[in-house]
């Protein structure tokens, strides 16, 4: 068979690429064994260009369970429980079909974590898109948040975090990043490894149709809209929720040796990195496997990335108690295959050979990429910018400049997404989403609990990306410092532009060494992520968008708190006392200018200020605590006024005078501030604390009454807040 | 408007062929286990009803075809079929 | 008393009638597979909330046909206690067992908060211990909760007093504001001619528990309990004679 | 089943005319924001495919009519209309 370029385009592998695989077999490959080694060695698979840079990233710690390498990552909770999280994205899917495309993102991360043993309890999404007034935004919001509430409400688990965040360089290209977090006993966790020689192989779930053939590689091109190829899968959360309740059921029982979800070049990658893992072969017969259609060809058996489907590994003494459970639960679960010693990946039809690769070749042999890393020098340009040279705002025009970032796609209220995300059901939603800076969940019948949040500014990380991802990192973690918990681990999702662009890769490197510096400062580990490249179209890329999944835990979950100021109080300010305009959404919104170098950031000072307020918090002397992020400080009291229902009367004289510039002091950006509010009383003792943490903190003011005062600059009432900022993301 | 006529479009919109359908399975599992043994397969879609005034049939044919195009059916998806009859 | 909660393929708030009953109201509960033929062994009913067969076709139009059904209807007919949730409710009007249906909403969109209701009437089993006119606080999570009966019929519950819960503001005030889905005089509960069979879009079920939210789900879970008492009193009876 | 054949019925299953339909009005309201002032109603309902076997016509239409009154529509608040040709 001579391969032409067109086949070689076709499974998207260079001609290098093909000649290593040639000379590594001992011979050509034939079609089907080209498709499968085209799905393994595409990006989405091999990891051909983050591979060697992810190394980089700090994945041990004190407690951590499970690192990267398994379907998702773990870490310890006490009692014998460990917290399973894991982020993944479906941008490409999304693109082409925002609706199912973000629904079976959905689909594919739950899986990852019940694959592992551990019981879903929760999801998180990240999203982003161009602006909201375009009809085409429009229709790609309005289907991935319609997606994304499908699937987990249908399933029954509870959305309840994310982030949101608006970039015109986002149009082509929207981000769709979903992250699930699940509870296990440590012991009963499952590994994917294939081990036991004459093992059966089961496969469950739905039949298979020709649903996204080529899906790996399609998410490893540009422009999503053209290179689509295949069917658009549809999803089937009814269908998931049986997988999900039997495959837990099955796990229970200790006849399964390890389980692997189907994703990314479905029964393919799923065979190979369970014998992968193992250390062993197998051997499977694609005319075992259940079609939704007829005619199939073995490749695309192989291929399918048809969705809610479990590859499992069972002794075949215990095969039938399993295939009864499967049986009670009405899916659909044959043998395909079995394990061997031969370190091959054999597929048959009807008996017949059709390809026979080494598992090694599929996995381990796929080449890695370091390419050549250089800055945009329009980037650096703008990045010089220096905010300063705008005239100061007067007055007069704080309130106007307020509302108009109340406003802000970046800021508004998201009450619009998660009003509909079921974040009730499961019973264990101690903060909604809205409620505080991070969603605080229970663990029934313990007295800890966990605290969820994803975030990533990409307007940083586009002007500097190594200081952009240590700010994803930062804010992350203070979301969750901010509602009482410790950050305990972070699964991160990696979305950039063609990293065979200089300017691209620089991107990459330098964000994943951002993130890395952060963790280690921050002793947060990575212990699962994903990473999606070639999110661009005609070579216009996405800002680089690290995003960082936090799991926290509260040593007690009833000591927490929530970003609303409640009644009387005062009102402090932790960290650092100014706060710079370059990269703000000030300049975004009110200047149009997406420019300046993004607030500099002491990770140091930002471990202290996260202890500092996690502390104050198990104390019980907060009332509320709320990050300062986008908008700066005077949004994030207007936040928390809103969100309290309360007004306050602050002053910033003391700020005012030492940054000499209004628009600065009242908008300006930095890393490592909360607003913590205190009862009477107790105030002396949350000073004590800041200073025994050495971390600058400042009085601005108390709360109570119905309006919104800054002292000698603006006065006006809850409700025009509330009105300005209640409008809600899409309206 | 005034001498233009109405006329009803009957809109049937259903999922490609090959194109997962699990409100399709689900119904035809739910038929069989009432005892349809006979039902071999089971399609769900949309029956879009769009009530129009215009002038003659070829015009409201063309409107109607441009809906279902611009937004009555998901090209990614979906297919269509219509018909238009007086009102 | 012995709860028996109804699990369908697909249910999802199964699990959480089961935490509510036992951890909310330190009764005996057990799930119950959609395939049971008998369910004499439970004092009372909950069929859950959840998406039973993904929803699809209707909301509750397959699973009413599911071999368990047959066992509710002859339970409900018996008198037993029945409470239906959100898709429960559904499931119920899908088999005649309550009147009216319960359409997509009129946001078209799936709606998860939290709503005020009136208990409008006290002589059903599941409101029993509640004062007429009380305002509970409860989660909604729903897509198709508009619910819909034709005017002679909504005449008919309103003199008959099959209409248990309404949709309120925080004083109680019957407003379109406070209708989150569109439901006909903002009804968000009704009951069966026999009054023991009752069906409810809010979640009970999801508020016994200050910590996540609040707790006055229980005192409609709680209200059963009287007709336990009943039980009870009569098996001692029993004994006595 | 060896001398049955293969039947394909349309059935369209549509909101009764006293329910009001949400979504009609949004998908009208989307019509004439995309500029089809022309259309003055829109009622959204469903169109079920069913493949069938049976000896006869008469047979398959009497066996979907009762699919329909069974499953297919609830007749509190909807209404159907099905064909049926041999497929
Ligand atoms: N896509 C989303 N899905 C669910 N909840 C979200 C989403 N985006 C934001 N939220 C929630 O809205 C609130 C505000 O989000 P955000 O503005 O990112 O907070 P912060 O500025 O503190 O990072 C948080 O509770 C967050 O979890
Ligand atoms: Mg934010």
């Amino acid at each position: 068979m001579p391969v032409t370029p067109e086949i070689l385009r076709e499974v998207a592998l260079t001609a290098e690429e093909y000649e290593r695989a040639v000379a590594l077999l001992g011979r050509e490959p034939n079609r089907v064994e080209l498709g499968m080694i085209g799905a393994l060695w595409s990006e989405h698979c091999g990891y051909k260009h983050s591979r060697p840079l992810l190394k980089r990233l700090p994945s041990s710690g004190p407690h951590v369970v499970q690192g990267p390498g398994e379907n998702a990552g773990a870490v310890e909770l006490g009692d014998g429980l460990v917290a399973v999280l894991k982020i993944e994205s479906h941008n490409h899917p999304s693109a082409v079909e925002p609706f199912q495309g973000a629904a079976t993102g959905v689909g594919g991360i739950v899986r990852d974590i019940f694959a592992m043993g551990a019981r879903p309890i929760a999801l998180a999404d990240s999203l982003r898109f161009g602006p909201l007034e375009e009809p085409r935004q429009q229709y790609l919001f309005r289907g991935v948040v319609g997606g994304i509430g499908w699937y987990g409400n249908c399933l029954g688990l509870p959305t309840v975090a994310g982030d949101v965040f608006v970039m015109p360089e986002y149009r082509q290209n929207p981000l769709v990043n979903a992250m699930c977090v699940g509870i296990a006993e440590r012991e009963a966790l499952v590994r994917a490894r294939a081990t036991g020689v004459g093992n059966l192989v089961v496969l469950v779930g739905a039949d298979t149709g020709r649903d996204g053939i080529h899906g790996a590689t399609f998410a490893s091109v540009e422009d999503p809209e053209r290179s689509h190829r295949g069917v658009v899968q549809v999803g089937n959360p009814f269908l998931e929720k049986l997988l999900l309740e039997a495959c837990l059921e099955v796990l229970a029982t200790g006849a399964v040796v390890a389980m692997q979800d189907l994703g990314a070049a479905g029964l393919t990658s799923a065979s190979a990195e369970i014998a992968a893992r193992g250390g062993t072969g197998i051997e499977l017969d694609v005319a075992l496997v259940p079609r939704r259609e007829a005619g199939m060809t073995p490749y695309e058996v192989m291929l399918s990335e048809s969705q809610e489907r479990m590859l499992l590994v069972v002794r075949p003494e215990r095969l039938d108690q399993v295939l009864e459970i499967f049986r009670r639960w009405e899916l659909h679960a044959v043998v395909i295959g079995r394990v061997t010693d031969d370190g091959l990946l054999r597929v048959l039809e009807n008996g017949a050979v059709v390809a026979e690769l080494p598992v090694s070749l599929l996995t381990d042999a796929c080449p890695t990429y370091v390419r050549e890393a250089r800055e945009s020098p329009d980037i650096r340009a703008r990045r010089q910018y220096d905010p300063r040279s705008l005239p100061d705002l007067a007055p007069s025009d704080v309130l106007p400049a307020l509302l108009t970032l109340l406003r802000s796609p970046n800021i508004v209220s998201r009450r619009p997404i998660y009003r509909t995300y079921d974040h009730t059901i499961l019973t264990n939603t101690v903060l909604p989403p809205g409620a505080g800076d991070a969603a605080v969940l229970r663990i029934k019948r313990h007295r800890f609990g966990i605290a969820i949040k994803t975030d990533c500014n990409p307007r940083y990380c586009f002007l500097d990306p190594r200081l952009g991802a240590q700010h994803a990192v930062a804010e992350a973690t203070r979301n969750v410092s901010c509602v009482g918990a410790e950050p305990l681990a972070i699964t991160d999702c990696l979305n950039f532009g063609n990293p065979e662009r200089p300017e691209v890769y620089y991107q990459l490197v330098e964000a994943i060494e951002g993130m890395a510096e952060a963790c280690r400062v921050l002793g947060v580990p990575v212990v699962s992520g994903n990473v999606s490249l070639y999110n661009e179209t005609e070579g216009r890329s996405i800002p680089p968008t690290p995003v960082v999944g936090v799991v926290g835990r509260l040593a007690d979950v009833r000591r927490h708190a929530g970003l609303g100021f409640a009644g009387e109080g005062t009102v402090f300010l932790l960290g650092p006392q100014s706060a710079s305009l370059g990269a703000s959404e000030y300049l975004a919104s009110c200047h149009g200018v997406v420019a300046g170098a993004p607030p500099e950031l002491d990770l140091e000072l930002e471990r202290r200020v996260q202890a500092l307020v996690r502390e104050a918090i198990q104390r019980g002397l907060v009332l509320a605590a709320h990050d300062c992020s986008e908008g700066g400080l005077l949004v994030a009291l207007a936040e928390s006024c809103v969100a309290g229902g309360v007004g306050g009367t602050f002053a910033i004289d003391e700020l005012l005078a030492q940054s000499g510039r209004l628009d600065e002091t009242l908008f300006g950006e930095a890393g490592s501030r909360v607003l913590v509010q205190v009862g009477p009383g107790a105030e002396g003792a949350l000073l004590a604390l800041a200073h025994a943490y050495a971390v600058p903190v400042m009085e601005l003011g108390r709360t109570g009454g119905a309006s919104f005062v800054v002292r000698g600059l603006l006065e006006c009432s809850i409700a025009e807040l509330r009105e300005a900022w209640g409008a809600g993301i899409g309206a | 408007m005034s001498e233009t006529s109405r006329w009803r479009a009957e809109v049937y919109v259903s999922l490609r062929p090959g194109v997962n359908d699990p409100q399709g399975l689900a119904v035809r599992d739910g038929l069989r286990r009432l005892g349809y043994d006979e039902v071999e397969d089971v399609r769900v879609g949309r029956y879009v009803q769009v009530w129009l005034r215009a002038p003659d049939a070829e015009t409201a044919e063309r409107r109607v075809a441009r809906m279902c195009e611009q937004l009555l059916a998901n090209p990614v998806v979906e297919q269509y079929r219509f018909t238009v009859e007086p009102a | 008393m012995r709860f028996g909660i109804v699990t369908f393929p697909g249910s999802n708030g199964d699990h959480d009638a089961l935490m509510a009953v036992r951890l909310g109201l330190g009764q005996p509960a057990e799930l119950v597979w959609h395939t049971e033929r008998d369910l004499s062994a439970y004092d009372c009913l909950i069929i859950p909330g959840g998406f039973s067969y993904g929803d699809y076709l209707r909301p509750g139009a397959i699973a009413r046909f599911a071999p368990v059904m047959e066992a509710v209807v002859r339970e409900a007919e018996a008198g037993k206690p029945i409470l239906g949730i959100c898709n429960g409710f559904q499931i119920l009007t899908e088999a005649g067992l309550l009147p009216g249906a319960l359409l997509r909403n009129a946001s078209l969109e799936f709606v998860c908060d939290w709503v005020f209701v009136r208990v409008e009437r006290t002589d059903t089993p599941w409101t029993s211990r509640l004062a007429s006119g009380t305002v509970l606080r409860l989660p909604i999570a729903h897509g198709d909760g508009r619910y819909y009966v034709d005017e002679r019929t909504l005449a008919e519950l309103e003199r008959t007093g099959q209409v248990v819960f309404r949709y309120v503001d925080a004083d109680g005030r019957v407003t379109a504001e406070a209708n989150p889905n569109g439901s006909v005089a903002n009804i968000a509960g009704v009951c069966n001619a026999q009054r023991n069979v009752v069906g409810l879009m809010p979640h009970p079920e999801r508020a016994y528990d200050r910590l996540i939210g609040g707790d006055d789900g229980l005192q409609i879970l709680a209200s059963v309990l009287a007709v336990g008492l009943e039980v009870a009193r009569g098996a001692l009876r029993d004994v006595a004679e």
